[in-house]
């Protein structure tokens, strides 16, 4: 499949090759550590939930963000990185920092849910008709 | 890879030679100039196999790197091997050296004066100096010359932006001027000259540096070109208002370092800084010359060549530059479908094909057919194909017809042009068969007469006569005359026979009707013949002789992925459903089908084959998508999207594709273009190899074919290509045929012939 | 200055602007009342004063035609006294007539908001792609 | 306390200034002192606690009286005597420079021909691409514009475009009074800022006279 | 302990969720006016520090932090905030640009481009301007070579291909002599 994907100018998407190199870390320098950041952060967010409700008059309950957290979290499961998953703690603590401190707005916040975000069909036949 | 930059290269050739230079091995250790010199194919100094240097090589050094070349070799050129460039105006790579406009002067140590480096051939030891204060004197008087009388048009000039004078006078010119012009006798003012609807003139820009004419003149093969006057007075044209009439015409627009020649389509209308530049390939003939699409805002603005040593060098044809146009005329940009009253009216795709699904599953499978015309892309000739055999159809032809007797399109090599383009290069003989190439494949030609002019090739031609802008042999017009030439019976028969290189050309264009398969069959034994003639002398064994040139640019990958060759399967069959993509040439008519017989067109542009329809699937055209087209050699190209479809106007596949859904039970499978691709690899492989010639073989057994049975007969007629006189150049396919330029060319071919000055 | 030079001015100002009544109607229309050379007309009736006793900025002023209301605007200067107002030149286009050319056109006030002679914007260029019609739509 | 801090604080500033030879000569300049002030200082009002009984005092006796309110009449009335030192727009105007760069417009030859060559200079020079053009052959062969549009809502005033222009087509004429109600009217086309040119063209032209040895 | 120690353990420290969290937690913080009356009055005389001290200068983290082993491929897709439909649905396009016909000179010819598949321009309905939606449109890389661009690619998530060169040039010598050789086609009659 990768000889015929090279052959017809289609790169093979998927690494087959791993490179193994050395790398400057972020803040990190292992697996262990990333993962503590990364759980600290849940934690949290977790913990900051129900002041957040109380400083943001927004229409959800602490069920429905924790379950958000959640699949923020999730969707970022495949990041083997330990730089890439540094970057995203810290991205996630200035998020955190910027809604415990109000710095956003309701509408802000609401943007985690993204339920105001139309989603676009991807399968071929909406793509064909909608175009 | 890349070509490199100069101190690289340089070290690649001091590599190259066992003297050892100590200038060019400080600037790099050996070592990894070695691994440096790995990836330069483009020059023939890093082709070079280290350690052989053949002794007639000249040393030399430009700016103090070492050069080694051949004798003969140009100073310019031996800058350009290490990566120096030197300013040129007259100089061309592909055009004789006219050593005219002075641009190139270079100082060379112990020569007194500065030297052209376009003309002057190195010498042993010479030291050139391209950036010396003496030569950077000698270039900015130059330039002051040049630009005494040339005009400051700029603004409104077509060329700027992208103008050698305008860039050199920037790099090289002096900063201020001495022109006073105290007497107010103003700059030099020369008259336009009429040359065509194509290349318009604005000869007061002109810098003589003949670029034109030399093109004119070794390339194109009309003398129309020339100077008249000396110095000051010295002008470019024609002598008489006249029609530049050659089919390569627009590629002196190209050529002109200036704006003095400037095309007229393009008149005003971009400015390169403005342009986005999609690098695709044409479809205008069979050779898929390597184009670059430059297009603003959605719309395409022009066609330029790409230069591609193995397809169309620099050059291509005047259809393939100007016939873009048409890409916006006469678009199909709403599906349509006919109502009750029986009238076609526009509907929305669902309703469009909603309607045609309803029609296509109501008959069975075998009484539908396909047609597909010559401007198809693999892509979507695939998946009809897929979409059609799931529905039980298996008739699925192309407009073009290929004789189908002994081997017929089984075997690739029968279809192919397979000593491949760079292949006339190396011939000695060219018998061209039943074909106008000059009009056919312009581009073909013009490396035609190249050979002809630098390689003494021999041309014969069996078919009527017609100028080729070269000589050639006339063997005779009639099928009987290319069977004596098979049989060796001919006059000329002996004299060929002695080519160690000969390439025979067969023109689809011939093939079309019953007497193709004599045509076809004559031409393979006088392969063979001419074949088994030349091995004896010792030339080499992959030598391929037969040739097919096709017209249309999606024939050949049609054939590739398993179409029937012409349109008799459905005139026999009379189908009840027709698909027609991008069928134009109007092969198949009402009268061919049943009475009640549901017509579907899918293409990019109303003509004959929409005219004909009952439903209408706006498809994209060449610009329009990414897609494959395999040219007449074999070689599989890739288009890109300049620009998206226009209106509601898909990709043909994805149209294919989205009507496949609405079929029950025939839904295919992809999804994205990739998927489609894979199922192309599934069929051919080399489809997918972009840019390489998969070359065919079995040259033996179908020939033994051939050989085996008897040779068809024939009527004995005479060898017509249709297309004779550079009118019935212009106009050839749905696109040409909608384009305004192309009507204008052949209203001016057509005066031109009226007119005492025409040479045919 | 004193009272008494405030005093002769309003009374100068008053007069100018012909009597208590006008005045007083002036007054409304402009929220001002001032005295001043009248140094020309244009052809829409606009008056145009200068009086160097102001400050610049207030020493040019004028005051438009009657007709015009309480509909007045700055752009209803036409161009050769607009740059007079705007002390861009201090000559006004009576001691220097402007250029004339044939292709001029007349002045125009800003003609936002009005329902009928607002520019409205529209594109001066052809369709980019022709599409093909059916016979019986052609 | 704090308040007195912060007095005393002001009143060591300015005795300093006062001091410095240079900028003795009075009190307008004390607006520098900022520069060489060696820390951040609270401004805050001071805080009840640290006010005396005397300065409340004298404060009642303020706000009872109205003091502060007949102070202020006072002053509005010694006003309407004064000159303003505001203009009377629109019937006095503010002075403009003959560079002045307000409403786009296209000129004319005196002839009566358009300027615009199609160039294209502008729209290549502008910085925020507020300027569209398409052009053609005329049929009498000249270059000449299909499409001269400004997006005057893009346009950020900087005269490039007039800089640019070879033919002194495009320029930036003296008016800015042409303000919209709605974003469409802003968007100009060809005919648009040729009509522009041709009302505007005294002014236009008196100004690029007095600019001309400048340039 | 030099200062660059001092920025580093400054760094971690904030970063690290203990301490931003005793920070951040106290929710008095933005209510009790005492306490922020207290601190500011703490901090007017506090003394300027320079930019060195802040933290704004550069910082040699290459000698500071050890470094780790990685078998993974770059990707920046899970944090660079570019929208999916703009990395998986997108195909960039690797090559070499063609000479212009139009021109003589090389330059722009040397270096590896990257740029994306064509997405649909329509034209604005009221003024006739062509529009399009595609952000990417606009991106075109250089690079220097072909393997750069493809890392590039991959680390954005990007599909693409490559296409290789064509050969452009074939050397061949020539010279002035041939216009005026007798024996030879390449006698120039015209000029």
């Amino acid at each position: 499949m990768s000889s015929l994907a090279s052959a017809s100018g289609l790169a093979p998407r998927v690494a087959g090759t791993m490179i193994r190199r050395e790398v400057t870390p972020l803040l990190s320098s292992s697996k262990r550590e990333v993962r503590l950041r990364v759980l600290n952060l849940y934690r949290s967010w977790y913990r900051q939930i129900p002041h957040i409700l109380m400083d943001y008059d927004v229409p959800v309950d602490q069920d429905k963000c924790r379950a958000k957290l959640k699949e923020i979290f999730m969707a970022n499961r495949d990041v083997k990185d330990i730089r890439a998953i540094d970057m995203l703690v810290a991205k996630g603590q200035m998020e955190l920092r910027e809604t415990i401190e109000v710095w956003k707005q309701k509408t802000h916040f609401m943007a985690f849910f993204r339920d105001s975000v139309q989603v676009k069909k991807t399968d071929f036949m909406s793509k064909f008709l909608d175009q | 890879m890349i070509r490199p930059r100069g101190r690289m290269l340089n070290t690649v050739c001091s590599v190259a030679h066992h003297h050892f230079n100590p200038s060019s091995s400080l600037v790099l250790p050996t070592t990894t100039t070695r691994s440096l010199s790995l990836g330069q194919p483009l020059l023939q100094a890093a082709k070079q196999p280290p350690a052989v240097v053949p002794d007639n090589r000249v040393e030399l050094f430009i700016d103090d790197k070492r050069v080694l070349c051949e004798p003969g070799t140009t100073v310019l050129q031996a800058a350009a091997m290490v990566g120096v460039e030197i300013p040129r105006f007259c100089y061309h790579d592909r055009l004789s050296i006219a050593g005219n406009c002075r641009m190139c002067l270079v100082e060379v140590e112990k020569s007194v004066k500065p030297v052209a480096s376009c003309a002057m051939p190195v010498m042993k030891g010479m030291r050139v100096k391209t950036n010396s204060v003496a030569t950077r004197k000698a270039r900015e008087g130059v330039m002051e010359f040049l630009l005494m009388n040339h005009p400051l048009d700029c603004p409104i000039c077509d060329q700027a932006g992208e103008c050698d004078l305008q860039d050199q006078s920037m790099m090289f010119g002096n900063d201020r001027s001495r022109f006073t012009d105290i007497k107010f006798e103003g700059k030099r003012a020369v008259e336009d000259k009429n040359i065509g609807p194509l290349v318009k003139t604005i000869m007061t820009r002109c810098i003589h540096c003949t670029r034109c004419i030399r093109f004119a003149s070794e390339v194109a093969g009309v003398d129309d070109l020339g100077t008249t006057g000396r110095g000051g007075d010295m002008q470019v044209g024609t002598y008489v208002e006249k029609l530049f009439a050659s089919e390569l015409s627009g590629n002196v627009i190209d050529l002109c370092p200036v704006g003095a020649l400037t095309s007229k389509p393009y008149a005003f209308t971009a400015r390169p800084w403005e342009i986005r530049k999609c690098e695709t390939v044409d479809v205008m003939d069979a050779l898929g010359s390597n184009i670059v699409v430059n297009t603003r805002g959605g719309e395409v603005m022009r066609v330029l060549p790409r230069p591609n040593e193995d397809v169309n060098e620099e050059w291509i044809s005047d259809k393939t530059r100007f016939a873009y146009d048409g890409l916006k005329r006469q678009r199909l940009t709403l599906p349509m479908l006919k109502n009750a009253q029986g009238v076609l009216e526009p509907v929305d795709w669902e309703a469009a094909l909603t309607g045609i699904a309803a029609k296509v599953s109501r008959v069975e499978g075998r009484e539908i057919a396909a047609l597909v015309g010559g401007l198809c892309d693999v892509e979507s000739l695939v998946v009809l194909k897929d979409l059609l055999n799931r529905l039980g159809c298996e008739t699925l032809c192309t407009e073009e017809a290929f004789p189908m007797n002994a081997a017929g399109t089984d075997v690739r090599s029968n279809y192919l042009l397979n000593t491949k383009i760079t292949g006339v290069e190396e011939a000695d003989l060219v018998i061209l068969i039943g074909t106008n190439i000059r009009f056919e494949a312009p581009v073909l030609n013009a490396r035609i007469r190249k050979a002809y002019l630098h390689n003494n090739l021999r041309v014969a031609v069996v078919g009527k006569k017609t100028d080729l802008h070269y000589e050639y042999d006339h063997v005779g017009d009639t099928i009987q005359a290319l069977e004596q030439l098979a049989n060796g019976e001919h006059k000329l028969s002996k004299d060929l026979a002695k080519a160690k290189k000969p390439m025979i050309i067969v023109g689809s264009s011939s093939l079309q009707d019953a007497d193709g398969a004599a045509i076809l069959a004559n031409a393979i034994v006088l392969a063979d013949k001419l074949k088994s003639g030349s091995s004896s002398g010792s030339s080499d064994h992959d030598w391929k002789v037969l040739n097919v040139l096709h017209r249309h640019a999606g024939q050949v990958g049609a054939l590739d992925v398993g179409y029937t060759p012409g349109a008799g399967k459905i005139k026999e069959l009379k189908p009840r459903v027709l698909y027609m993509l991008g069928a134009d040439a109007g092969v198949v008519t009402r009268k061919d089908l049943a009475a009640d017989a549901f017509v579907i067109y899918q293409g990019h542009h109303g003509d004959a084959g929409a005219e004909i329809a009952d439903a209408v699937l706006p498809g994209a055209a060449y610009t329009e998508k990414s897609a494959t087209y395999v040219n007449t050699e074999g070689r599989a190209q890739r288009a890109n999207v300049a620009v998206t479809p226009p209106g509601m106007a898909r990709e043909d596949w994805k149209i294919l594709r989205a009507l496949s859904e609405f079929i029950p039970g025939a839904s295919l499978p992809y999804e994205k273009l990739e998927d489609v691709r894979h199922r192309m690899a599934d069929i051919a492989p080399h489809l997918l190899r972009y840019g390489a010639v998969e070359e065919a073989n079995y040259f033996k057994q179908s020939h033994a074919l051939v050989h085996g049975s008897k040779r068809p007969s024939h009527s004995g007629r005479a060898l017509a290509p249709p297309q004779t006189v550079l009118e019935d150049f212009y106009m050839t396919d749905s696109i040409s045929r909608a384009s305004r330029t192309m009507a204008k060319c052949i209203q001016a071919a057509r005066h031109h012939k009226t007119t005492k000055y025409s040479v045919s | 200055m004193s009272l008494v030079d405030k005093l002769g001015n309003l009374i100068r100002a008053v007069k100018q602007n012909g009597g208590l009544f006008k005045s007083i109607r002036t007054f409304y229309f402009t929220d001002d009342l001032k005295w001043g050379t009248h140094v020309g007309t244009d052809k829409y009736g606009n008056r145009y004063f200068e009086n160097n006793y102001y400050f610049m900025g207030r020493n040019r002023w004028v005051l438009f035609n009657d007709a015009f209301r309480l509909e007045y605007d700055g752009s209803q200067i036409p161009p050769e006294w607009h740059q007079w107002m705007h002390y861009t030149t201090d000559k006004t286009p009576i001691e220097r007539p402007p250029v004339q050319h044939r292709w001029m056109v007349q002045h125009e006030e800003n003609k936002t908001g009005s329902s009928k002679d607002t520019y409205y914007p529209y594109s001066t260029t052809r369709t980019k792609i022709e599409s093909w019609m059916p016979k019986n739509l052609r | 306390m704090a308040a007195s801090s912060l007095l005393s604080t002001s009143r060591r500033v300015y005795g300093g200034i006062a001091r410095l030879p240079v900028l003795s000569g009075g009190g307008v300049r004390t607006i520098c002192v900022s520069s060489s002030r060696p820390a951040y200082k609270l401004v805050n009002p001071p805080r009840l606690e640290d006010v005396s009984w005397v300065e409340v005092q004298e404060r009642a006796a303020h706000s009872i009286f109205m003091n502060e309110l007949l102070r202020g009449m006072m002053v509005v009335i010694g006003h309407m005597f004064k000159e303003p030192a505001t203009i009377n727009y629109p019937f006095e105007k503010g002075p403009l420079s003959p560079r002045f760069r307000g409403e786009h417009a296209l000129r004319r030859y005196p002839s009566g021909e358009e300027r615009c060559i199609a160039c294209k200079l502008c729209e290549a020079v502008c910085p925020a691409q507020a300027i569209t053009i398409e052009a053609e052959e005329r049929p009498d062969g000249s270059r000449r514009t299909t499409r001269y549009d400004i997006d005057m809502t893009k346009c950020i005033y900087c005269g490039l475009c007039q800089e640019a222009c070879p033919v002194d087509a495009i320029v930036e004429g003296p008016n800015f009074e042409y303000s919209t109600e709605t974003r469409e009217e802003l968007l100009y086309n060809k005919d648009k800022l040729l009509t522009n040119g041709d009302r505007w063209e005294a002014e236009i032209a008196a100004n690029l006279e007095a600019d001309h040895l400048y340039r | 302990m030099n200062s660059s120690t001092v920025l580093r353990r400054t760094i971690v420290s904030a970063i690290q969720q203990r301490q931003l969290s005793a920070s951040l937690l106290p929710r008095t913080l933005h209510t009790s006016t005492a306490v922020r009356a207290k601190s500011i009055t703490e901090l007017q005389d506090a003394p300027r520090k320079s930019v060195e001290e802040v933290g704004l200068g550069r910082v040699n983290r290459e000698k500071e932090f050890p470094k780790i082993i990685l078998d993974v491929k770059d990707d920046i897709t899970s944090f660079n905030g570019v929208p999916k439909e703009h990395i998986h649905e997108r195909t960039a396009r690797i090559y070499v640009p063609a000479r212009n016909t139009m021109q003589s000179a090389t330059n722009n010819s040397r270096t590896w481009k990257l740029d994306f598949d064509v997405r649909e321009r329509w034209e604005n309905p009221l003024m006739g301007w062509s529009s399009s939606a595609d952000p990417l449109s606009n991106l075109a890389v250089t690079f220097s070579s072909k393997e750069d661009a493809i890392q590039f690619a991959e680390k954005n998530g990007w599909n693409y291909f490559v296409e290789e060169p064509q050969p452009v040039w074939k050397f061949k010598p020539k010279s002035y002599g041939l216009n005026f050789s007798w024996d030879k086609k390449t006698r120039v009659s015209t000029k």
